[in-house]
């Protein structure tokens, strides 16, 4: 490979270009960083600082939206088609999302700490670093650089998640954090490296084809499952995917509730990308390789389960919560299980529907940050001022503060899943893309299944939810009025408002948006015959090669294991 | 639309005009205004139905009568549609209708008056507001129902008036709510008439859909269609499966008649849903005359009457039977009673039990003759015992009577009157008599006919009989009854004929059991009327307070007079004008052959006990005997009376406790469906409750208690607690496995990837992908 | 004589490997658990070098990634070091069985 | 904070005024439309189903390029009859709430008639909507407020009664969301398979080519009703037909509403509870939904499905009858027994609509307004006992009739409405279904039990509404009633038009009803009628 490039090739300033967003974040991380030795600590500057950075990311990713045409770009010259990042639009809006959420995250962090807070500037620094590993988990389908980003994703992570450190559950949350994680990430990287071991590539294109290509002839079934479970397994931990989950509920309760806000869209939304990335990776390659993409069964069905579970599993012990964060954890797992779902649904590129798994979860996480951040919000107001997480300190909400209880209402609502809310349309989505698959593979049962799981979650879920909403309005233990920040009312009533939109109104832009940006996705096509010669010019619009043309298409057995 | 029918639908009106100002202005009123004004309403109706005898008398003479009633056929209002079939609805004009119609406002406008001054004795007031003005208003609604009863052209009406009359009632019944015991009865009659109604439901249906209309011409003329044709009910691959019991033709005839018959049955009080009307005597007494001796328990009677000629052989017996039973069994409890009223009562269903006998064994025209004179003499017999109750102060029992003539000559006499009239008081060689020796007689005439016991012959041979003039007058007539009567009994008696055969012992029998009534009754009337009136008061201070007032007897007086002239002119020869039409079912020649029979014997008042001769001593000079036989008994009080009850004391018993009928009905149905009731609530409340919602309930009660705010403990499925695994439960499955402990963390985690992984290896998922594929495909 | 092929090394990080995963599950020191981590990861990090070692396709992307692991590795452990001091503060002891005031 | 109380209340009561007027302007397309006309309709599968719907509203709403979502309203003999229903009981039931101060949880009056105002909108809105997603939209809509006004306003287990209402609610619906997902992916399948038969009722369409949430086009569009209640349609797996399974999908989540045993428990609860305007809107208008569901999606798109359940929906409602009836009779809270008597008589509607003859349908339709009249009437008739008496129990009521004697008169006429009393409205429904089906003995071996057993319903009915009559109205009257204001002015307000309904309603149904609703009807029964033919043996039964 190295051979292959010229020594004195640079990237040009065009190509470092696409990956403006990724700097501009590295540039907050460093304007946080020095500000303080110029300009004194300040919390508040920080996550001015941070709000502005997020912004700056958000008008460069825009920008970019023009430039990156159909099937994106992946690496830069010469390696552009077989490269370690990718820039697609999906990339470009989940950075979009994933700023706006941070910048939202920022406000809360301002409601909450502006003047105490003494330690902003590290604390913005591991939020921003963990944004930018997770930007880099949605851009890759190499494992090597997906092994990487998640752990740039989660290191900050850990840290923030014990960043109140005179606090004893912080403290614990962060341990538990990251033995989980590394145990993970060291599985998942155990599993890579078998991968590695059989098909001699850490692109994920031509491992799908050599996966693809093994499963139809029987070939290394065990160790298929047993790499393919390690590296789902490190997904699933970002994704808290049940048995990966334990440590959320423990690291939400105990980290501070910007973090656990935070941590249940951001983290979560970025794995779940890399994993439709993944899934819609293999069902390309087995169609490269020639077969159908029934060959994945197994995965579909292992995943299927896996999310039923998840979804299962979060409702059903969010029931007995009494603290809201440790709840809230509960239902992002719940949710995260629904979102999962979208992964079972394997669909040939090129036919209409492909790109909705990826569009359905896209409408989701949009509508899941809004309302996570529309209830962390409440949550965290109702918390600050009364010095209490328990669910009791919600009780006549509604009477004590009309603002907050209200759009939590529409936000808990939204987040069972009815109408006329954005989650109901959310909800829909991700089950028009289940159903979808009707009369086009034999996964259509499962599809049904996991739709009928979906629907009876919803069920399920009502009651933790509604007990919030019970609490805030059918019992009152006569606690003083709270005076809740207009910013924090502000921002809660506008997640409202806005869900109550995403419910009634603005029901297709987002839709459209998911289907222009997820339409083209990059679709790893491209084998590459010789090392050395790019098939595709870089911003070519056009999918590379048919199928039948890529001849020689050599895919790298198990060598040496004699 | 003729006067007629205008006349019938303005004194329909009239009435609920009257029930709708009392219902909104009764109290502002006043007590005896509103009286009054349903007195007016009422004899306005009054007016308009002599109107329409008058004027229809002269019809039938002319003979346009048929035309009128065609007429009135074709305009009808079309009210609803079941299905594509439309309801419509008109007035029924014909000959019965006339009748009833003026019999009803006519005996209604002197109960009215009588109410006024029986009324004013009770002065009702109870927490300083009067019921005055609402009896009154009952009433007008009454008189409304029973007049729209009447003249409805359509069975669904019929049965929409029919219930509302049973509605009237009820109110009635209860209306002195205040007390258990009304309100009781009030219940107990109502109910008693829904499962009747749950019958004539039924008939409804299976008239509606073999039919295929709810007319009561048009079904008839369907049904008569229907068999001459050999389709509907009687194509003889007609079936219908019930549970894989295959019902033909003939029989789902039968059934229907049931079906209908079973509403008569109710509001009839036949026998086996009898008990409510003697408990209906709790009502005040102008009710007990007006409604439940003479018009509304008449209305079974005239339901049987209308839908005769829907009637099968078979569902005639059943009639018969059911009607023999009553009026044996009703009058031996009559025997018995200490109660005025009731033993008015008890002989009021046995009366009644006489005309459903009677149009069961055929003798339609006598049943409804019967109808007639029973209405007026029993009415005044009630109103004469009201007048008696409310002379010695709600005294009700007999034994503490005796001697009131003295003290109430007029209502006396009536009374005796009365108790003539039903005990069939006649000479029979001479043509002379009251009510009952004309109409009860007859029927017992026919019924003997029909048991073959006066020899065969009759029902072949036509020869002899002669068409009596239509709208002859009785006296004309008496000369040549002899055979006239055999006419009007085939008229009647046609549907059995073929089976009569068949069922000869129980035709017998039957016959058999209503004679021997015919014994009791004067005994029971003379009982009760020399108890009452004759003999020493036993009661001194009854006997003092004693008192008759002129509001009260003038009707008594009226009545009494129409109980005469009742008995001989105008009602009989329009029954049998009504009769041809009526009665002329197509089975008529279907079963005999005796289809002419049916243009015989219009009108005729006939000597049954000269044309039999047997019958001219066996029943004819019974009132005499059996009068002697209670007077010999009964002339000292009740001292002999006792005695002998004394003697037969079990049968005494039996009989006073009305045959254990209400024990056994409240053992059975109402503790039994109350039974049921306990059972399908407690089973709602822990079993399916329990088991449909024990994941909501217990979740949530748990949660609501877990929140600080306990719901009381025994929420809903507090028995059924450990049955199913709850959410809540599950929830805590769920949780268990989150200790806290970051090792069992990783141990479970490991565990489960490792299951994971075993199954994803040995377990294909989806083994037979592809032909799920096509399936689901399509 | 045995010659030390591909397999060889296989067993050696799957020994190693399990060896990891059971620190990770028997040690209560979070330190402990650390090193089952970094036993894992140096199991990779085996498999990785031997994969590339013995495979006939050209390229090194094995051993490169080998020292991204380490690198990994040791980022992780120092901020895992760290928040295990942070839990010491706190609570005293390394020791994670004790800190279970998280559950449920 | 701002507004008084005074005039919350009025504004809330004016828009319910102004909505009951704006909804009489319904009827008008209506009239002259008598029975003659709709006998003409025959044409069951062409364009004469949309064609009768007036005040069609069409606006696309979500648009995909495989779908639209429209904004679709529209009123037919079906739906028009409840939208009035609902605005009249509406304002009753607003009017019912004028008295908020005097209850026992009297804050918050702002919220509450707000939450009475979107409720209202909900139910008018699932009644209009011709779109299955909006129809889905407005049914879910209606839940939220109906779960406070339970469980703030309600009584002393209202958080309870309120989580019940909603979770029943609720799993019936969710299975109704699969039955939405489903049925628009089938239909688009129906319409790519069958594409010569796919001919829009909509001319501006033309030929459908996209699958579709158009409860119409669903429901007249051949390709469709072909590929749906085919026997060779699965779902899920092999052998599991998709007409009988969405049929019951849908079904349960209407039998729910409607209730039918053995999804009813949540009703007694709910009723008890409510406060007695959200009681009488509960039983007036939201079981209504039940049965309208019924006759707007399941039947109609299934036919073929709804002869395969017959039986079983059959003796559920009869069962729901007897069940309804019996454990009426043995309730001693007032509330209770009205909430199982309206189980009861809306087992009728069941009953009816199973049998699908015309009959059945039409005394279905009839039973339901019907009940819609009444069972407000008696809700509000203990509501005011309730407000007096501060308590339910039956056995310590007695002599009431003597103590309010108007109230007494107005109880009467009420439940002998309830009763089925001829004459008035509960009747009319009653008779209908008992001869709908009887008409159904050729088809059903059971019909003849089932409509004895139904009829004798018709007993049990009479048993425990006169014996509660006797209970409470009647006997002597006791002295601690006797300080009991007689109903006010208000209270008759309600009350008279009710009463006067319910004798209307039952001297009048033809003209009061059914010229409105037959011809729609007519259309229904006869795609039922035709099912077996069409689709075989499917929809031969079981």
């Amino acid at each position: 490979m190295l051979a292959a490039i010229e020594l004195s090739w640079y990237p040009s300033l065009a190509e470092l270009g696409w990956f403006a967003p990724e700097l501009a974040l590295v540039g907050t991380i460093v304007v946080i960083l020095v500000a303080p030795l110029i300009l004194g600590r300040s919390g508040l500057r920080s996550a001015r600082i941070a709000f502005a950075g997020a912004l700056v990311t958000l008008l460069l990713s825009v920008r970019l939206v023009e430039q990156v045409g159909g099937g994106g770009i992946s690496g830069l010259a010469p390696e552009s088609a077989a490269g370690m990042l990718i820039l697609d639009k999906l990339t470009i809006l989940f950075k979009i999302i994933l700023m706006l959420f941070l910048t939202g995250v920022t406000a809360l962090w301002v409601l909450g700490s502006s003047e105490k807070e003494e330690n902003g500037e590290e604390f913005f620094v591991l939020m921003i670093g963990s944004a930018l590993g997770m930007a880099l988990m949605t851009s890759t389908l190499n494992l090597l650089m997906m092994a990487v980003a998640i752990e740039a994703a989660s290191l900050p992570s850990y840290a923030i998640a014990g960043f109140d450190k005179r606090n004893r559950k912080s403290a614990e949350a962060s341990v538990k954090y990251v033995i989980f994680g590394g145990v993970s990430v060291a599985i998942m990287l155990y599993g890579i490296s078998l991968l590695y071991g059989m098909y001699h590539t850490l692109n994920v294109a031509i491992i799908a084809q050599g996966v693809a290509n093994d499963l139809a002839a029987g070939q290394n079934t065990v160790l298929i499952s047993m790499s393919l479970f390690c590296v789902l397994g490190g997904i699933a931990f970002k994704i808290a995917a049940v048995p990966f989950h334990f440590w959320c509920p423990d690291v939400f309760e105990g980290a501070k509730i910007e973090v656990t806000a935070w941590l249940s869209v951001a983290s979560k939304a970025a794995a779940l990308v890399l994993l439709l990335r993944l899934v819609d990776a293999f069902n390309i390659g087995a169609m490269v390789a020639g077969h159908s993409i029934l060959t994945y069964n197994g995965l579909a069905w292992g995943l299927g389960v896996l999310a039923a579970i998840s979804c299962t599993w979060g409702n059903f012990a969010a029931y007995r919560q009494s603290n809201v964060k440790r709840l809230l954890a509960y239902s992002s797992i719940a949710h995260a299980g629904y979102m999962m779902m979208l992964a079972t649904i394997f669909t040939l590129p090129g036919t209409t529907t492909s790109g909705k798994p990826m569009a359905a979860l896209m409408i989701y996480l949009i509508v899941y940050a809004v309302m996570n951040l529309g209830v962390f919000t409440v949550a965290a107001i109702v918390s600050w001022q009364t010095k209490s997480e328990d669910i009791g300190a919600f009780s006549g909400l509604g009477r004590r503060a009309p603002w907050l209880a209200v759009p939590m209402v529409c936000c808990l609502v939204s987040l069972v899943g009815l109408p006329p809310f954005g989650g109901f349309i959310a909800k829909y989505w991700l089950l028009l893309a289940l159903g979808s698959k009707m009369a086009e593979t034999s996964l259509a049962p499962l599809s049904w299944i996991l739709i009928i799981v979906v629907v009876i979650n919803t069920l399920i879920s009502l009651f933790f939810y509604f007990r919030i909403i019970r609490t805030m309005f059918l019992s009152d233990d006569q606690l003083p009025a709270l005076s809740p920040p207009f910013l924090g009312t502000a921002m809660a009533n506008l997640c409202a408002v806005l869900l109550l939109l995403f419910g009634v109104v603005l029901i297709n832009e987002p839709k459209e948006l998911a289907d222009r940006y997820t339409g083209d996705m990059y679709k790893p096509t491209v084998v590459l015959t010789s090392k050395d010669v790019p098939i595709n010019a870089p911003g070519d619009m056009q999918v590379a090669r048919s199928v039948d043309e890529s001849d020689a298409m050599q895919i790298p057995a198990l060598g040496g294991a004699q | 639309m003729s006067n007629y029918e205008t006349y019938l639908l303005a004194g329909v009106a009239v009435p609920f005009v009257s029930f709708f100002i009392l219902m909104l202005f009764g109290p502002r009123i006043g007590k005896p205004l509103s009286g009054w004004l349903a007195v007016a309403a009422m004899a306005t109706c009054c007016v308009l139905g002599t109107l329409t005898l008058v004027g229809w008398l002269g019809e039938v003479d002319s003979g346009t009568a048929a035309e009128l009633t065609a007429a009135a056929g074709e305009s009808q209002f079309h009210w609803a549609d079941i299905g594509s079939v439309p309801i419509k609805v008109g007035v029924n004009l014909d000959s019965l209708t006339v009748i009833m119609f003026f019999m009803v406002t006519f005996i209604a406008t002197w109960i009215f008056v009588f109410s006024i001054g029986y009324m004013a004795g009770h002065s009702d007031e109870v927490d300083g507001k009067s019921k005055y003005h609402r009896f009154f208003c009952y009433l007008s609604l009454f008189g409304f129902s029973m007049l729209g009863l009447v003249i409805s052209s359509n069975l669904l009406f019929l049965f929409i008036f029919w219930e509302l009359v049973g509605l009237c009632s009820y109110l009635l019944i209860g209306f002195y709510f205040d007390k258990k015991f009304a309100s009781n009865a009030a219940m107990k009659a109502f109910i008693t008439n829904r499962v009747g109604d749950f019958g004539f439901i039924f008939g409804l249906m299976m008239v509606y859909f073999f039919l295929g209309t709810l007319d009561l011409d048009g079904a008839a003329a369907a049904f008569a269609d229907q068999y001459a044709s050999g389709t509907g009910l009687f194509d003889p691959s007609f079936t219908i499966n019930v549970l894989g019991w295959h019902v033909s033709g003939p029989m789902m005839a039968t059934l229907m008649g049931i079906g209908l018959f079973c509403g008569a049955m109710g509001k009839s009080a036949q026998f086996p849903l009898q008990v409510w009307l003697p408990d209906a005597m709790a009502g005040p007494t102008p009710v007990s005359a007006l409604i439940h001796a003479a018009t509304m328990v008449a209305a079974g009677v005239y339901l049987v009457a209308r839908v005769y000629r829907l009637l099968t052989p078979d569902a005639q017996l059943f009639i018969a039977g059911v009607g023999c039973i009553t009026l044996t069994a009703m009058a031996l409890i009559a025997i018995v009673q200490t109660d005025i009223k009731k033993c008015l009562a008890y002989s009021t269903l046995s009366q009644l039990g006489y005309m459903i006998f009677g149009l069961g064994m055929g003798a339609w025209i006598a049943a409804l003759f019967h109808l007639m004179t029973h209405a007026f003499f029993k009415a005044m017999m009630f109103l004469g015992s009201g007048q008696v109750i409310e002379g010695c102060h709600h005294e009700q029992d007999m034994r503490k009577m005796g001697g009131l003539i003295r003290k109430m000559p007029v209502t006396g006499v009536t009374f005796l009157i009365g108790v003539l009239a039903i005990a069939g008081f006649g000479i029979p060689s001479m043509n002379l008599g009251l009510g009952g020796y004309f109409s009860k007689d007859e029927i017992l005439a026919v019924a003997w006919d029909r048991a073959g016991i006066g020899g065969e012959g009759h029902h072949s041979d036509q020869d002899g009989h002669h068409a009596a003039a239509s709208g002859a007058t009785a006296f004309d007539l008496v000369s040549d009854s002899h055979e006239a009567h055999n006419g009007d009994d085939r008229v009647a008696g046609h549907a059995l004929a073929t089976d009569d055969a068949d069922h000869a012992g129980v035709l017998k029998l039957m016959f058999w059991c209503a004679l021997i009534t015919a014994y009791v009754t004067p005994f029971y009337m003379m009982r009760c009327w020399w108890l009452t009136f004759m003999g020493k008061p036993r009661d001194q201070q009854v006997h003092d307070h004693a008192h008759e007032s002129p509001m009260m007897y003038v009707p008594l007086v009226v009545l009494a007079i129409f109980t005469v002239v009742s008995s001989y002119a105008l009602f009989r020869p329009l029954i049998a004008d009504a009769a041809p039409a009526l009665t002329d079912a197509v089975l008529v020649t279907a079963y005999d052959g005796h289809a002419d029979d049916a243009n015989h014997a219009k009108g005729a008042l006939i000597n049954l006990h000269g044309a039999h001769d047997w019958l001219f001593w066996g029943v004819g000079w019974s009132w005499a005997i059996m009068f002697l036989v209670a007077i010999v008994i009964y002339r000292n009080g009740v001292g002999l009376g006792s005695k002998l009850k004394s003697a037969f004391s079990p049968i005494a018993t039996l009989l006073e406790k009305k045959y254990y009928f209400d024990e056994i009905y409240d053992f059975m149905f109402v503790r039994g469906c109350r039974l049921l009731a306990s059972i399908s609530a407690f089973w709602d409340t822990y079993v399916v409750d329990g088991i449909i919602a024990s994941l909501t309930s217990k979740a949530t009660e748990r949660f609501s208690a877990f929140a600080g705010r306990g719901v009381d403990a025994n929420i809903v499925d507090g028995v059924f607690n450990g049955m199913a695994v709850t959410a809540f439960d599950l929830s805590n499955l769920f949780r268990s496995p989150h200790t806290g402990r970051i090792r069992n963390y990783v141990l479970f985690t490991a565990g489960a990837a490792a299951v994971a992984i075993l199954l994803l290896l040995f377990f294909d998922p989806v083994p037979d992908a592809q032909a799920i594929l096509t399936s689901a495909g399509g | 004589m045995l010659t030390i092929g591909l397999m060889h090394y296989l067993v050696l990080s799957a020994a190693i490997f399990c060896c990891g995963i059971f620190v990770m599950i028997t040690k209560r020191n979070a330190i402990g658990i650390l090193i089952g981590v970094e036993l894992v990861l140096n199991s990779v990090n085996v498999n990785f070098i031997a994969f590339d070692r013995y495979s006939q396709q050209p390229g090194f992307d094995g051993q490169i990634t080998a020292l991204f692991v380490i690198v990994l590795a040791a980022a992780e452990a120092a901020v895992a070091v760290a928040i295990c001091m942070n839990l010491y503060k706190n609570i005293n002891t390394i020791d994670v069985d004790r800190g279970d005031a998280l559950h449920g | 904070m701002i507004a008084p109380k005074q005039l919350v209340r009025s504004i809330a009561l004016l828009t319910t005024i102004a909505t009951f007027v704006l909804s009489l302007w319904l009827i008008g397309p209506f009239l002259g439309a008598g029975s003659a006309d709709a006998a003409g309709m025959i044409d069951i599968f062409g364009s004469s189903y949309g064609e009768k719907l007036h005040f069609v509203q069409r606006a696309d709403w979500i648009t995909s390029k495989n779908f639209t979502i429209e904004y679709f309203v529209g009123v037919d003999g079906l739906n028009m009859p409840l939208m009035v229903l609902t605005s009249f009981v509406g304002l009753l039931a607003c009017l019912a709430s004028w008295n908020f101060e005097s209850w026992k949880v009297n804050k918050g009056i702002k919220g509450y008639f707000a939450l009475f105002l979107l409720l209202e909108t909900g139910m008018l809105g699932t009644f209009v909507a011709l779109d299955f997603f909006l129809f889905y939209i407005f049914w879910e809509i209606m839940l939220l407020p109906m779960y406070f006004l339970i469980g703030v306003w309600g009584g002393a287990r209202k958080e309870y009664a309120a989580i019940k209402f909603f979770l029943f609610t609720l799993a019936g619906s969710v299975l109704m969301l699969v039955g939405l997902v489903a049925m628009f992916f089938y239909s688009s399948e129906a319409v790519t398979r069958y594409a010569s038969l796919a001919t829009s009722y909509r001319p501006d369409v033309g030929v459908l080519t996209t699958g579709t949430f158009d409860l119409i086009e669903l429901a007249t569009n051949q390709a469709i009703q072909t590929y749906f209640n085919a026997t060779d349609t699965y779902f899920l797996a092999k052998g599991l037909q998709f007409a009988p399974l969405m049929f019951m999908f849908l079904f349960v989540g209407f039998a729910v509403k409607l209730p039918a045993f053995p999804v009813h428990t949540w009703l007694p609860d709910a009723h008890v509870e409510a406060p007695t305007p959200i009681s009488m809107i509960l039983a007036g208008v939201l079981l209504k939904m039940g049965g309208y569901g019924f006759l707007r999606l399941c039947y109609p798109i299934f036919p073929a499905g709804g002869h395969h359940w017959a039986y079983c929906l059959a003796c559920i409602g009869v069962i729901s009858i007897l069940y309804g009836a019996l454990c009426a009779m043995a309730q001693t809270d007032f509330k209770k027994l009205v909430a199982y008597s309206s189980i009861s008589h809306m087992g009728y509607v069941l009953l009816g609509v199973a049998v699908m003859t015309d009959a059945g349908v039409q005394g279905a339709m009839f039973q339901m307004i019907a009940h819609g009249i009444s069972s407000p009437m008696c809700f509000f008739l203990v509501g005011v006992i309730y407000d007096r008496a501060h308590h339910r129990e039956i056995n310590r009521f007695g002599g009431l009739w003597l103590s309010m004697p108007k109230y007494g008169t107005m109880a009467t006429i009420g439940f002998f409405a309830s009763l089925g009393l001829p004459g008035m409205c509960g009747f009319i429904g009653e008779l209908w279904v008992l001869l709908g089906v009887f008409a159904a003995r050729d088809t059903f071996t059971w019909a003849v039990p089932m409509a004895i057993l139904a009829a004798s319903g018709v007993i049990l009915t009479a048993g425990y509404i006169l014996w509660l009559i006797q209970r409470v109205y009647l006997g002597p009257s006791k002295p601690e009633h006797a300080k009991f204001p007689e109903v006010t002015g208000r209270e008759m307000l309600i009350l008279v038009p009710l009463a006067a309904l319910c004798v209307l309603f039952g001297i009048l149904p033809k003209h009061l009803l059914f010229d409105f609703t037959n011809g729609t009807l007519d259309l229904i029964v006869k795609t039922m009628a035709a099912a077996p033919e069409r689709f075989g043996s499917l929809a031969a039964g079981l």
